[in-house]
This record gives C-alpha cells, structure tokens and sequence, in this order.
C-alpha cells in the first residue's frame, strides 16, 4: 500500500505547480495538469480499494486497519503527539473512491464549463488544493490531522467560494462560509483538546481505562466535536453557510457542497463512531434529533426556493441530514441489533455524492445553457437538452427513493434503522423522504417541463417587444456530458454494491436485506410526492397550485426566507457582535483605556505648566515663599521639636 | 537705661516692615527702598548686641560700618542697573520686565 | 524703666522710625518714599547716638542720609514721571507679604522675649575715636584690617561698576 | 573571539559605515552587506547551536563568555545563549534583511533612517545575547530609544504624537524594570548581576519575589503589549514606516514576552506559580479583547496592531501557563507572530505607498490592479488566522494543547475563552481581505497602479517561505527551543 502516498502527493504537486507557474500556463495545460493527476489518483484509488478489500478479511473476520505511513510531525506533551499518515480502513478507502471519482468527473466536466474564464488555472489549482485537503482529511491516522485537513478543506472552499472575487455575492458567501465553520471548528477543536488531554492520545483508538475514568467530559468532547462537524456539514442551525455557498461556480458547488466536504461531519462522527457509541450514546441520539429536524427543516425550505442551486444544497442539507440520523439511530455496533445506521449512513453518503453530484453538474449545464440560476428563466428545456434531461432524471429519481435507484437502497436502510430505533423517527423520516421526492420534483418539472421561458421570449421578440433576441439553449458540450453521464450510470448501478460487505459498525460482513414494510411505505410517500409534483408543476402553473400558493403564502413566503434563520444570524452578528460588543469595545479601548494614558500625559503636563508659575523669575514671589517657608520651618524647630 | 529688647523689637519691626514693602512694591526703586530698610534693621541688631552684650570688643561696630559701606555701593550698582533697565525698557515695574523670564 | 530724657527720646525716635517706615514702604510717590527712608535713616543714627555710637551716627548720617538718598533722589529723577508711581500690588500678594511679615514679626518678637540674652554689661561711655582707628586698622585678634581693606576694593569695584553699567552706550 | 560578539560589532561596523556613507547606493550596500552578514551570521549560529547540543553540549547557555565593566556592582558583560535566543536571533536577523529591502526606497534621509534603524537592531541582538541583567536593560534602552526618532521623524499621520507615547510608555515600563532589576540584585544578596548565578542561588525570599514579579512582569508585559498598556500599540504601528513597523512589531514586542520569560518567571519562580493568575486574566483580555477591537477598526494597521495585541497575548497567556509545552508554545507564537506581522506590515506599507491611504473604505478590488501583493496578503491572513501549513496554526495549537494540560477549571476556563480568538481573528481577517482585495475597484485613481517592485517581491516572498517553513516542519524549531524551555520549566516546577 505504499503506493497511497501518491494519492496525497499528486494533487499538492499540481496544486504547487499551478500555483506557482499556474498564470503562465495556458488554460489547456493548466487544466490538463490537474486533471491528468486527478486522474492518476482516481486510478491509485482504485486499486487501492481493490487490493484493500481484495485482500480479504482478516483471521478476525475483520478488513484489517492499515497504516502504511504515519510519522510525528509535531510532538507537544510527553503522551501527545500530532501525527501525519495515512490510514486505510473500509470508511477511508470508500471515501478515497468517492472523492477521487466525483472530484475527477469535476475536473473534466469543468474544461467545459470554466473554458475561457478568467483565472482558469487558479481555478484548477484550487481544485487540486481541495482534493488534496479532502483525501487528507479521510485517510487521517489521528483526530488532530483531520482538524488540520479540516481546516485546509475549509480554507480551500473559502477561496472556490469566492472565486469570482468581483461579485459581491460571493465576497460575502464566502467569507461566511469560512466563518460559520471556522466558529463550529472552534467546538471541534475544544472537543479535541479535551479529548486529548483524557485519552492521552489523539488517535482513533484511545486507551478505554483512561477514557473510562475520565467520565462525562467524554461525552462533552464528543459533543463539541460533533458541533464541529454540524458546522461543516451544515446541520440547523449552522447549516446558513451552505446555500450561499452557491455563489461559487457549479462544478464546485457538486464536489464540495454536495459530494464529498460537506459529509466531512458525517464521516468524522463514522470516524468517532466507536467511541460514540461505547461512551456517549446519548449524544449520538442527540445528533439524531438534530439531523432529523434539519431534515425537515431543509426539506420544507427546499420546496419554497426559486433558485435551482439553492434548492439543490438545502436537498444537500437534508440528505447529510439523513445520514446524520442514519448515524444517531444507532444503539449499538452490531448492524443486526442496532448498529444498522452505521452502515445505511456510509451507504447514502457514497450513493448521495454520487447522485448529488450529478444533479449539481446537471444544474451547472442547466445553468451554463440559460445564463441564470432563476427557475423563472428555465421551463421546457427537455427538447434543448435531452442527454441532461435524462440524466436529470435519473439523479432525481435517485435522490426520491424509487426502486432500483440508488438512492432507494441506502434511503430504505436509514429508514430501516430508523424504525428499529423508534417507529415514529421512521415515520417521520419517511415524510421527510415524500417531501424531498415532491420538491425534487417540482424542481424537475419546472426545469425541463412547462411553458418554455425561451419560446415566450423568442416570440416577444418576434413581435418586437424586446430588443435582444434571447439565447438558445443549447446542449452542453461532451466535456460536461461525459461526467454526468458517468455519474448516472453509477447512480443507477451503485444500489446493488453489497455495501453490508465490506462497511458495518463492527467491521463484520452484513448481508443487506430489504424490509419489505419499509421500502414500501417509503416508496409509496415518494411516489405520492412526484405525483403531487407532477399534478402541480407538469403543466406550469396550473389552478391547484395557485390555489395553495394563495392559501399558504405566509408560510411559503417564510419558506423561501428560510424561515429567517439568516437574518437572526446577521441580527447576531452584525447588530449584537460587530455593533454590540466590537464597537463599544473599540470605543473603550479609544475612550477609556487610551483616554487614561493620554490623561496621564496631559495631566502630567498641566501640572508641569502650573508649577512652572512657580519658577517665575519674579524675586519677590521667590521671597515670599522662601519666608513662609522658613517660618514653617522656623515654627517646627521652636514648637515641634 | 533703655533695654535691650526695645532696640530689638524695633529693628524687628523695621525688618518685616522692610520685608513687608520688599514683597509688594511693584516698581524697582521701591523695591530698593525696602531693601535698604531690612539692612538698617540689622545694622541696629548689630550696635545693639555690641553695645549691650560684647562692649569690650567693637565687633558689631564694625559690621554696621562694613554693612553701611557695603549698602552704599550694593545701593549704587543696583541703582545704576535699575536707569539701565529704564533706558532699555522704558520701565521699572517688575510686571513688565519678562524679557529674561521663561 | 525709669522715664528719663533719653528714653522719651528713644520712645519719640522709635514711633518715628516705624512710622516713616510704613509710609516708605506704603506710599505711592518715589520721591516721598525716599523721604521717609531718609527720616529712618535718621532716626537709626539717633539710635546710634544713644547707644554712644556717635562716630557709627556720623557715618550713618554721611553716607546713608547722605549719599544713598542722594542716589535715590538722583534716580527718581532720572526715571521719567510716568514710572514714577508705584501701581497697586495684587491682593493675594498683599496678603502674602502682610501674613508673612506679621508672622515673622511675631516669632522674632517671640524669640526676643524668650530667649536668654547674656548678662547686660553697662557700655563706658562713647567709643574713643583712638580705638576705632586702632580696631580698624590693626592686625590683631578683634581688629579689621582685612574687612577693610576688602571693603575698600569693594567701594572702588562698585564704583567702577556703576559707572560701567549706567553710562550711555 | 566569541561569535556571539559578532552581533554587536557587524551592526557597530554598519554604524561607522554608513556615517562615512556619501550616497544613496553606498548606503544601501552597506545595509544589504550588513544585513545578509548577520542574517548568515544567525543560521550559522543556528545550525552550530544545534550541532552542539547533538554533540552533547548540555550547559544552560553555550558560547557563554563574561567580561567585568563595572566592578562595585558586579555588572560585566555576559553573554551566551540558549535555544529560545538562538531563535529570537534568527528571528531578528531575518526582520532586520528583510526590513532592510521593505525600507528600499525609503525617503529623505535614508541615511540617517538607517543610522538608527541599526542601531536597534543593536539593540535587540544585544538584548538576546546578554546574560547579565544590567547588560540586558541597557540593550534594552538601546532598542527602545531609536524608535522615537524613527516614528517622529520617518511616519506618517499623528507621527509625533504616537512616538512621544510610545516611547513614554515603553520608558515607564522600563522604570518599573530597572526597579525589578535592582530588587532582584538587592534579594539575591547583592552579589552578581547574572541571571545564571542568581538562578543558581536561588535565594530572593518569597515576600520579595511576590513585590518583584509583577513589576518586572509588567515592565516587559508593558512592551509585549498587556492589556491594558497596550494603547501605544495602535497608534505606534499605525504612524511608524514600514520597516520600523516590521522590527517593532516583529522583533521588538518579543522582548517583552523574552524578558518575561527569561527575568520575571525564571528568577522569580515562586511568585510566577502564585501570582500567575492575575495576569493570565489580564492576558486573557488581551487575547479577547485585542481580535474584538480588531473588529470594527477602519485603518489597515490599526486592525493589524491590535491583532498584534491578541497574538501577543497570547504570547504572555501560553508563558503563564507553566506548562512545557505551553512555553513551547509561546516561543513558537513568538517566532511566527514576528514573521507574519512583519508580512504583514510590509504588505500593508507597500500599499500604503502606492493608494496614499489605509482606510478600508476608500480600498477595493486591489486583487485586480496588485496581483502579488494581494495574493500575499491573502497568505499572510490565511496565516495569521492559523491556517495549518502556516507557522501560525503550529504556535496556537501548541499552545492550546499545552494550556489544556492545567486540568483546573480556572485554566480550563481561560484556555476555551482564548481558543475564541481563532474565530474572531477569521473575521477580522476575511472582512479586510474581502473589502480591499476583492470587488470592483471603485477608485479610478488606483487602477494605474503598478504591482510590487523587485525589492518588494524579494521582502515578500522571504517572509512567505519563512512563515510556511515554520508551519510545515515545526519540528527542528521546537526542538531547538525545547531545551531552554526545559531548563525554565524545571525552575518553575522544582
């Protein structure tokens, strides 16, 4: 497994080249150079899961962990360490193939869809500083390098973020991106110092005597560790960052904001996933409840967005949501009495980056096509672009739950998890399940069905009430297509990996087996959704839904304002924290403390300049307090002494 | 007889009232005047103190007249200062005379 | 303290003194302050008189009451009408000055009267001019050659000076 | 000849070299000649000390040598170092080069700018090499005094006003200093006025150690910019050049978390334990309180200077901790804070030079026009808000993982409260980076002007790689330094 080394070295190399050589380069080579080591990576990944799950089971019935490198990069106590490596475990070895795929079909689909873009080769520099981050973070021997790749895959997703640094939208995006995850990984970080100090050691498997005798500040670790990854993967009510995110260009939106960063969360609580379950099961249902209203807190406002990105990442919020329960459900580690979410939730994650993935490339030529991210401006392109619209298709079908996509497979384990943990989370989460199949739909619908918003304007051009003839939209180019046709074709596949196989709780083989209640009642609420869709969106706008847009438009409009969430941070931040707190402090630190300084030296000069009266070179005054000076003294020695 | 102490208190009253117009006159001449009236004070103390005290020996007989000599010429310089002062400043009153203070 | 000729004369010189005295150093005119300097001076050489001191009287008389006030005179003179009166002083000075003096007065007043002065040996009668010359110019213990001299470069040094300083220029 | 004399007599020779200076380019090639031979001059020292201490030189302070100058007080002129000095030579030595090139173009008298811009660097060398407390202080006044004229004369904005400040501050914490110096001398029996010996007897009674610590403490503290003396900080940074910017901040401010470390709690160790959390408090404030003043402030220094304030809280917090790997920690910070600022305010200043003004309001879209000053801006904020890769994140790791082991809940408590600095730094950081850097650039003024010159890419890209190459192999510079802090550690822990 040595060969794993390359799989971080290649993309800081090509981040390093282009970085350094990136604005002499011509577009082509540029993105050439990224992507041909992107590609090598894929292919080192590859094999890397091969020979890791080739090799077989160990004596223990176990895929072996393997740790081909790790060496101290920092020593800081006498027992704790910060150590660099690479770890190769079924989770780490999954999300190397996920990250390397999704992040490989990105950098080709974008030779499409950056050509001839300013700063085309930052572009793809900061992609490879990404990928490098991302696959740093997953193959992490030890908690403190996943908080440094943490860290880096944050700061990279600052800069992608805010790539077009001349829209002021994206400036703020991506400033709040950073900051709303750099305030959960403060939590993150607490968490990890706290763990630390108790386990005496930041690797995954801490010696369980010490964690033992440390009682309930493990649970208070695991819990402020759990903030950090809430932070990162947008869980309510840190979850504001993410569709604005949306301000960075499409491609970037599939590989960070939808496939492989924002999971970081989920994956870092897999990660801890031993410890969670042996020391703080509690918080792990915690992290359910969390998850579960996120869900349907995303889910709901995803069905009020008229931006099709931003109905994409709160559908992102919701799936990670999913996988976060997934994950909280659990009860034990054994995927027959409990453990089940275990695996459902490494399960949705590679199914969801994939079929996110997809739709995210899809919108990015949807987008690409028509110029604008507004549902208003789209409407009836089936016809112009028939190979997205399939594959539209298919991501959403995957993403709602229908037999034998994808997303159905692992939606029905999460759900299957759920009921064994209570029946009512099941309920709930299969709502939550038709809801995202209906605004999955209506999103479709409006995108591809409907009265086409080109024919109308074409033809008020005809008529000669606008003056530019509008764009047609056109299919996107094969450099964009590939990938989402690649894409699809894993969506529709990747349900029937016999995930149970090589990922569980424990380690030990699970064979996946349909619960048949579930997979029909979830099937049946997402079938239920698409005909809600269909019945409302098909044919544009139609009388029923006008009817319930008039009915509840208090609430569709509080929905489309995201129930306000983000003007309650902005009130905290810009009116309590910058006006509350920073200003005044400010002022203090002018008014008060300098002030006092200042007061000093002025004080100090006033009485400077009174006393020099006193030297006024006028005899007489000198005389008189010479005289009274001596009777003072005069008086002492005569009547005192 | 005279006592002593009735010589002794006056000069103790032509002192203050010496110092006195020392501290307010306001004119460079006045000033002089008092000055002169402080050091006939002491001249007294010092005939007196020779005269009633230490008759055997003319100490303080001799101080009054090296005081008096030495009032003469102090009174002479200081009063040729003093036209000097006036003829550059066109005045004498300490009020006015800050060309050196500061 | 019988009440003899002297000490009425005593009495008269010393309430004219202080009272010349006041009005010198009150007085708002130059030239009548001077002439209030020139009753004390007087008065002080009355003072030496009855102590027996006559020689120190006639130096008294010739070089203070003479020559000073002279000097004074002369500057008054000289320095034009329009400085001539003495302005007001502040009252905070005054009162300064006035507290000062009366202290001071009192303590010395305090200490006169307090203090234990050697036994009063009766003076002989008037210094006989043959010992002034002698103190003066001998160079023995308790004579004053040296003072003297020194007075005398003094004398000239001031002199000198004075010329130096108030010539026109 | 003991190569630690060098330090005194290369800046002594530039000294005399540039008075005799006629022009502009001898005086520069006496700087750069000057600079790169002490900048040589400390690797080399770097890499024999560490050679040494592998060849197991194990004394406390190698090159140790002492002469006597003033024999009724025992004050001679010791010298020596330790890992922690060696690292603030190098330090220094890098500042000083690479403040040589920001200052490049400086006008008028460049000369004379120099003249004093050496003599502090005198100064300072001088300072991390004495061990003799009085030797020590009197460098210290050397470093101090220059910075007056340097902001009076060279700086721009309210110049006089914030030089008389600072140097009245700094000065009135060196008053309190020579009075700690003294009160040590005087506790230790009045014998030596070396920090060895005097660690040695380890004999200033307790009551004397609890009236000296906190004046010495806040002597130094008062230069490492503690709340609330760090008022001369703002305004000083805000009106100095560039260059003088860079050593103050960079190099300057060092010496108080050097001397507390080195004076206060090594010859004090007993009321370093008890009196410690008043200050930690204190510094604590500072931490906070510095990256929320950061916040609202408009002048790009300004927001640095006060960044300065919590970075160099930190500094004093991490110290006051008294673990080993905390004061690890705080040499760390000490090293990065004084590379990063120093990108910092060279950035800022070479800016500055070519907009006329620092507000962030009146900049924008500067990522357009400035390529490579923005792009190392944006670095040397990623740094500063502790990006891992970057030295910055290594020193504040180090410190709160040495920090977390005071398992009480008093250091427990200050330690998160510090930890929120990381946050606060990310916005201050961001908010300036999207205000100037990016957008459109709204002032046609600026769109004419040029990007960095030679002389200011060469200043840029040095910091750069220092910063980075602290960041990314943290290990020899902790080592390095693990051996001096040690030595303190057992003191403070005996």
């Amino acid at each position: 497994m040595e060969h794993t080394i390359f799989i971080l070295a290649l993309p800081l190399l090509s981040f390093l080249i282009l970085a350094l050589a990136g604005m002499k380069l011509p577009h082509k080579v540029a993105g050439t150079i990224g992507t041909l080591s992107l590609a090598t990576v894929t292919v080192l990944a590859y094999v890397t899961a091969a020979q890791y799950f080739g090799a077989g089971r160990g004596a223990d019935g176990l895929f072996p962990t393997l740790v081909p490198y790790n060496f101290t990069w920092l020593p800081l106590t006498e027992s704790l360490q910060i150590e660099m490596g690479i770890m190769l475990d079924p989770i780490s070895v999954m999300m190397l193939m996920v990250i390397s795929t999704v992040s490989l079909m990105v950098h080709i689909y974008s030779f499409g869809y950056m050509k001839g873009e300013k700063g085309f080769q930052r572009y793809y520099a900061f992609l490879s500083l990404f990928t490098f981050s991302m696959l740093g973070l997953v193959v992490a021997t030890n908690i403190f390098q996943m908080y440094i790749f943490w860290e880096l895959v944050g700061v990279s997703s600052y800069l992608l973020i805010g790539f077009y640094y001349t829209k002021k939208a994206a400036i703020a995006a991506s400033k709040k991106a950073f900051i709303v995850t750099r305030f959960a990984d403060l939590f993150f970080l607490v968490g990890i110092l706290f763990y630390g100090y108790y386990a005496g050691t930041f690797s995954f498997e801490p010696d369980v005597r010490l964690l033992f005798s440390a009682g309930i500040v493990i649970p208070v670790a695991l819990g402020l560790m759990f903030i950090g990854g809430a932070g990162k993967s947008a869980m309510f009510p840190l979850h504001i960052w993410l569709p604005d995110a949306m301000e960075g260009p499409t491609p970037v939106s599939a590989l960070i904001h939808a496939a492989t960063m924002v999971v970081a969360g989920v994956y870092l609580v897999a990660r801890m996933f031993p410890i969670f379950i042996e020391f703080a099961p509690q918080v792990l249902h915690i992290i359910a409840y969390v998850g579960a209203f996120t869900a349907l807190y995303a889910a709901v406002v995803a069905c009020a967005q008229t931006d099709i990105k931003r109905v994409l990442a709160f559908s992102t919020i919701s799936q990670i949501a999913f996988m976060m329960v997934a994950l909280g459900v659990c009860t034990s580690d054994d995927p027959h009495a409990g453990g089940l979410g275990y695996m459902a939730s490494m399960f949705h994650l590679f199914t969801h980056a994939m079929f996110k993935g997809l739709l995210f490339l899809g919108a990015g030529a949807i987008i690409h096509a028509v110029h604008s991210n507004e549902r208003d401006c789209m409407g009836g392109l089936r016809k112009y672009m028939p190979v997205t619209h399939i594959t539209f298709l298919i991501a959403c079908l995957a993403i709602a739950g229908i037999f034998p996509f994808s997303g159905f497979f692992s939606k029905d384990e999460i759900l299957t998890a759920c009921y064994s943990y209570a029946p009512m989370m099941e309920v709930f989460m299969s709502g939550v399940a038709g809801l995202t199949a209906f605004y999955m739909f209506r999103l479709y619908f409006l995108i591809f069905w409907g009265k086409s918003y080109y024919e109308s304007q074409l033809a008020l051009f005809e008529k000669g009430r606008i003056e530019k003839k509008p764009h047609t939209p056109h299919e996107a180019p094969a450099a964009m297509l590939i990938p989402m046709v690649i894409l699809a074709a894993i969506s529709c596949l990747a349900g029937f990996i016999p995930f149970g196989e090589f990922i569980t709780a424990n380690g030990e083989a699970y064979e996946i087996h349909l619960n048949t209640g579930v997979a029909i009642s979830s099937t049946l609420l997402a079938i239920i959704g698409i005909a809600t869709a269909t019945i409302m969106y098909m044919k544009g706008q139609n009388k029923v839904t006008l009817t319930m847009k008039v009915r509840s438009k208090k609430f569709i409009q509080a929905a489309y304002h995201r129930f306000y969430m983000d003007e309650l941070w902005l009130f905290v931040t810009k009116k309590v924290i910058f006006r509350g707190i920073s200003r005044p402090i400010a002022w203090f630190d002018k008014h008060a403390i300098d002030a006092f300084m200042d007061l000093l030296g002025s004080a100090t000069q006033t009485f400077a300049r009174q006393i020099r009266t006193f030297q006024s070179g006028n005899i007489q005054s000198y005389c008189i307090w010479f005289l009274h000076g001596v009777m003072i003294l005069a008086l002492i020695l005569i009547f005192l002494v | 007889m005279i006592p002593a102490e009735y010589y002794l208190v006056l000069a103790a009253l032509l002192f203050f009232i010496g110092v006195f117009g020392f501290f307010t006159r306001r004119n460079l001449l006045g000033v002089l005047i008092s000055t002169e009236l402080v050091l006939n004070a002491v001249d007294i103390n010092f005939a007196v103190f020779n005269a009633y005290y230490f008759p055997e020996h003319l100490e303080g007989f001799f101080f009054t007249m090296f005081a008096i000599g030495i009032a003469a010429s102090e009174t002479a310089v200081a009063i040729a200062i003093i036209l000097n002062v006036y003829r550059n400043m066109r005045t004498i009153r300490l009020k006015e005379l800050k060309k050196l203070k500061f | 303290m019988e009440l003899n000729t002297l000490t009425i004369i005593f009495i008269g010189l010393s309430l004219l003194m202080v009272a010349a005295a006041l009005l010198a150093v009150t007085t708002r005119n130059i030239m009548r302050a001077t002439t209030y300097l020139l009753f004390v001076l007087f008065g002080t050489a009355g003072l030496y008189f009855i102590l027996h001191y006559t020689f120190l009287g006639a130096v008294q008389v010739t070089v203070y009451a003479g020559g000073i006030i002279v000097l004074f005179v002369f500057a008054a003179l000289l320095i034009g009408k329009g400085t001539r009166d003495l302005t007001h002083t502040s009252i905070l000075r005054y009162t300064a000055g006035f507290t000062a003096a009366i202290t001071g007065l009192a303590l010395t007043v305090y200490l006169i009267f307090t203090h234990q002065f050697p036994e009063v040996q009766h003076p002989v009668s008037v210094v006989p001019m043959k010992l002034i010359g002698h103190t003066m110019m001998g160079v023995e213990k308790y004579n004053f050659v040296l003072p003297f001299e020194v007075v005398s470069v003094l004398l000239l040094a001031c002199m000198v000076g004075a010329l130096l300083i108030a010539r026109k220029r | 000849m003991n190569i630690l004399n060098l330090f005194i007599v290369i800046p002594l020779i530039m000294l005399l070299a540039l008075w005799a200076s006629r022009n502009l380019r001898q005086t520069r090639s006496v700087m750069v000649v000057g600079s790169s031979l002490l900048l040589l001059l400390a690797i080399y020292l770097t890499t024999d000390f560490i050679a040494q201490r592998g060849a197991g030189a194990d004394a406390e302070f190698l090159y140790a040598a002492s002469w006597q100058w003033y024999a009724p007080m025992n004050i001679c002129y010791s010298i020596g170092v330790d890992g922690i000095s060696v690292a603030m030579i190098l330090l220094s030595a890098i500042i000083v080069f690479t403040g040589t090139f920001a200052s490049w173009r400086l006008q008028p008298m460049t000369k004379e700018f120099f003249l004093w811009y050496v003599l502090l660097s005198l100064g300072v060398f001088g300072f991390f090499i004495s061990t003799d407390l009085f030797t020590m202080f009197m460098f210290y006044e050397t470093a101090l005094i220059p910075m007056y004229l340097l902001i009076g004369v060279w700086g721009s904005g309210r110049k006089e006003y914030s030089a008389m400040k600072l140097t009245l501050m700094l000065m009135g914490g060196s008053a309190f200093l020579l009075m700690g110096i003294l009160g040590i001398y005087f506790g230790s029996g009045a014998t030596t006025m070396n920090i060895m010996e005097i660690a040695a007897l380890a004999n200033i009674p307790v009551n004397v150690q609890y009236i000296f610590f906190p004046i010495i403490f806040l002597g130094f503290g008062v230069l490492g910019a503690l709340f609330p003396f760090h008022t001369w900080s703002p305004d000083g940074h805000a009106s100095a050049p560039t260059s003088v910017s860079m050593l103050h901040a960079g190099v300057l401010m060092k010496l108080g978390g050097y001397g507390c470390f080195r004076v206060a709690m090594y010859l004090l160790p007993q009321a370093a334990n008890d009196l410690a959390w008043i200050f930690i408090i204190l510094t604590t404030i500072s931490v906070v309180y510095g990256a929320l003043s950061a916040i609202s402030q408009t002048d790009l220094k300004y927001i640095n200077a006060y960044s300065s304030v919590s970075h160099c809280g930190l500094v004093l917090f991490a110290l006051l901790m008294m673990t080993r790997t905390s004061c690890t920690g705080a040499i760390l910070q000490m090293l990065s804070h004084g590379l990063m600022t120093a990108l910092f305010f060279a950035l800022i200043g070479m800016i500055y030079g070519r907009t006329h003004t620092r507000d962030i309001h009146e900049l924008s879209g500067l990522m357009k026009i400035m390529p490579f000053l923005s792009v190392g801006y944006i670095i040397a904020g990623l740094a500063n808000l502790g990006l891992p890769g970057f030295s910055g994140f290594v020193a504040e790791m180090t410190i709160f993982v040495g920090s977390f082991e005071q398992p009480d809940i008093f250091h427990r408590t200050v330690t998160i409260i510090a930890c929120t600095s990381i946050v606060i730094t990310a916005v201050y950081i961001l908010r300036v980076v999207g205000k100037i850097l990016y957008g459109e650039c709204r002032n046609e003024h600026h769109l004419a002007l040029s990007d960095a010159t030679w002389d200011e890419r060469f200043t840029v890209i040095c910091l750069i790689i220092c910063v980075a190459g602290l960041g990314i192999a943290p290990m020899w510079v902790s080592n390095l330094i693990d051996g001096g802090v040690g030595n303190i550690f057992t003191i403070l822990h005996p």
